[in-house]
């Protein structure tokens, strides 16, 4: 069992996965659509991030992948809250 | 070797589908949000070509604070592009002519982890890389030139990155925080509401 | 969206574990991939998304405009005086031997420490002045 | 010992890539904003999770590092199970007071 071509692999899908969404945050009829589809990328990128590190062998790497985690989320709340309220403070 | 290389295409394509749909759309917000998620993904990108510091600055940076920045922009320039469907043919001549250079000009670069291209084989970075780098200045502050005994420093912190940035090139990074310095100092002359 | 009781609770409990994530990356930026502009960004960051969730003006009776302008010159001011002190004690400006006389080698860890905190006291605070300033 | 890890690392992997692909159809797929919410918010916590253990029973192969590493990815889950359901919580609050219309079927109520 390689698990070296299986995290590759699962690199791959996520990928896939994430042109998917992709589509949808191009396309997507109204801006929640939008700001969804960048919360699942958000959340696909920690997952590639994380196996990038083991693909590379390296999984120290790891800070990056939790600080996309927290990104993300600040994100979110900033584009959601300019949503909403038209302003940000 | 092939393994980063077919993630890097495929990380490539989707770039280059989210930078066109950013620069396309016509709604501003709308551009915001996938200029967000091309942060995402460059720092994917980033992360597979083994550059931690930059893919740690583009998430922190790119997806959080200029997506602020971003918004903040709109609510004070509204949020539709002004129509403009001529093309205007100077520009495009012009684009292209310097895309073509560019291209042209990659055609020289260094292959991508190459051990002998210029950056990988100076002599300051083979010290950084080894972490062997002459400290140059004794009790006196003078020079003392090439390898001595005790003037070298063995054991510099492991992050060669951090260390080219804050000892190597601690005189350029004091200046780049200035300059951060002075676009705080902008946006409070500029922006800053006088309240009673 | 101070109205939002959900949004409130978990910006509460997420808000130490950003700071203490973003200390940790300018503390650890001699280690692993970080330093102090990364860091800085991600402790702006915390005090952003409180701004979000509670309103600006709450943001700025936890950290007034005041001190965020004076931590804003600090920052810039710590890494100076750091290039200072080696000048006056006899070395180059910025020679982090300064730091540690008896063995010159050892010194740049602790110029290392001190230049990240000013320089990620700087970022931090400019981003939060952009956050306040912007905001409108 | 190490198949073990092998076995079940895969099967873990397989099965987020499952759950992964599926919340991604489903986002494209679904007819309203609610329904794909739905699909995306707990498909995708769901694939984190497990693709998270299932890099982290690859982590027990790295020694001091993978220790590291596998800290890292526990906290990982963890932020992750705050803030994903929080964004989505707001996300659906935010479009419902938008007044974003759910999806109905022709000429019937439901």
């Amino acid at each position: 069992m390689n698990l070296h071509a299986v995290n590759l692999a699962a690199g791959c899908v996520v990928i896939l996965g994430i042109s998917l969404v992709l589509f949808r945050a191009i396309r997507g009829p109204t801006s929640y659509d939008r700001v969804l589809a960048m919360n699942v990328i958000g959340t696909k990128a920690v997952l590639l991030v994380a196996l990038i590190g083991f693909i590379t062998g390296r999984p120290e790497f790891l800070d990056i992948a939790l600080l996309y985690a927290v990104i993300n989320f600040v994100a979110t709340i900033a584009i959601l809250k300019f949503v909403e309220y038209r302003r940000l403070g | 070797m092939t393994d980063y290389v077919l993630l890097d295409v495929l990380l490539l394509a989707l770039l280059t589908i989210t930078a066109v749909a950013a620069v396309a759309m016509r709604n501003l917000f709308a551009s915001t949000v996938i200029l967000s998620i091309y942060s995402f993904l460059m720092a994917c990108v980033w992360s597979n070509m083994d550059s931690q510091d930059v893919a740690l600055t583009e998430a922190a940076v790119g997806a959080g604070v200029s997506t602020i920045l971003l918004l903040g922009t709109i609510l004070l320039v509204g949020s539709r592009e002004k129509p403009e469907r001529a093309v205007h043919w100077p520009a495009l001549l012009a684009v292209t002519a310097v895309g073509a250079a560019l291209l042209y000009g990659t055609a020289d670069m260094p292959r991508f982890g190459d051990p002998q291209s210029p950056a990988n084989s100076s002599r300051v970075s083979k010290g950084y890389i080894l972490q062997d780098v002459p400290k140059v200045a004794d009790a006196a502050g003078h020079h003392t030139g090439p390898r001595s005994e005790g003037n070298y420093f063995h054991d510099h912190v492991p992050n060669m990155v951090t260390a080219v940035i804050v000892s190597y090139r601690a005189y350029d990074t004091m200046f780049e925080t200035v300059v951060i310095f002075i676009a705080g100092l902008g946006l409070i002359l500029f922006l800053r509401r006088r309240t009673s | 969206m101070k109205d939002q009781h959900i949004l409130r609770v978990a910006t509460k409990i997420m808000f130490p574990f950003i700071l203490v994530f973003g200390l940790y990356v300018i503390f650890h930026g001699d280690f692993s991939p970080g330093g102090g502009f990364q860091g800085g960004c991600v402790i702006a960051a915390a005090f952003i998304l409180y701004g979000l969730v509670y309103d600006a003006p709450a943001m700025r009776r936890i950290l007034p405009r005041g001190v965020s302008d004076t931590l804003m010159c600090l920052g810039v001011l710590v890494y100076v005086a750091a290039g200072a002190w080696s000048l006056l004690s006899g070395y180059r400006f910025l020679d982090w031997a300064a730091l540690s006389p008896a063995d010159p080698g050892s010194g740049e860890p602790w110029g290392m420490g001190v230049v990240e905190y000013g320089v990620g006291l700087t970022v931090a605070m400019v981003m939060i002045t952009l956050f306040n300033e912007v905001s409108g | 010992m190490t198949h073990w890890i092998d076995w079940t690392s895969t099967a873990l992997l397989l099965l987020g890539s499952f759950v992964l692909l599926s919340g991604a159809v489903g986002l494209i797929r679904f007819p309203d904003f609610y329904s794909r919410l739905h699909a995306a918010g707990k498909n995708d916590s769901l694939a984190l999770i497990l693709f998270m253990i299932g890099l982290l029973l690859q982590s027990f192969r790295y020694g001091t590092v993978g220790l590291s590493a596998g800290i890292r990815l526990v906290l990982i889950v963890a932020f992750i199970l705050v803030t994903s359901p929080v964004a989505t919580h707001a996300l659906s609050r935010a479009a419902w007071i938008d007044r974003v219309q759910p999806w109905r079927r022709e000429g019937t109520n439901d």
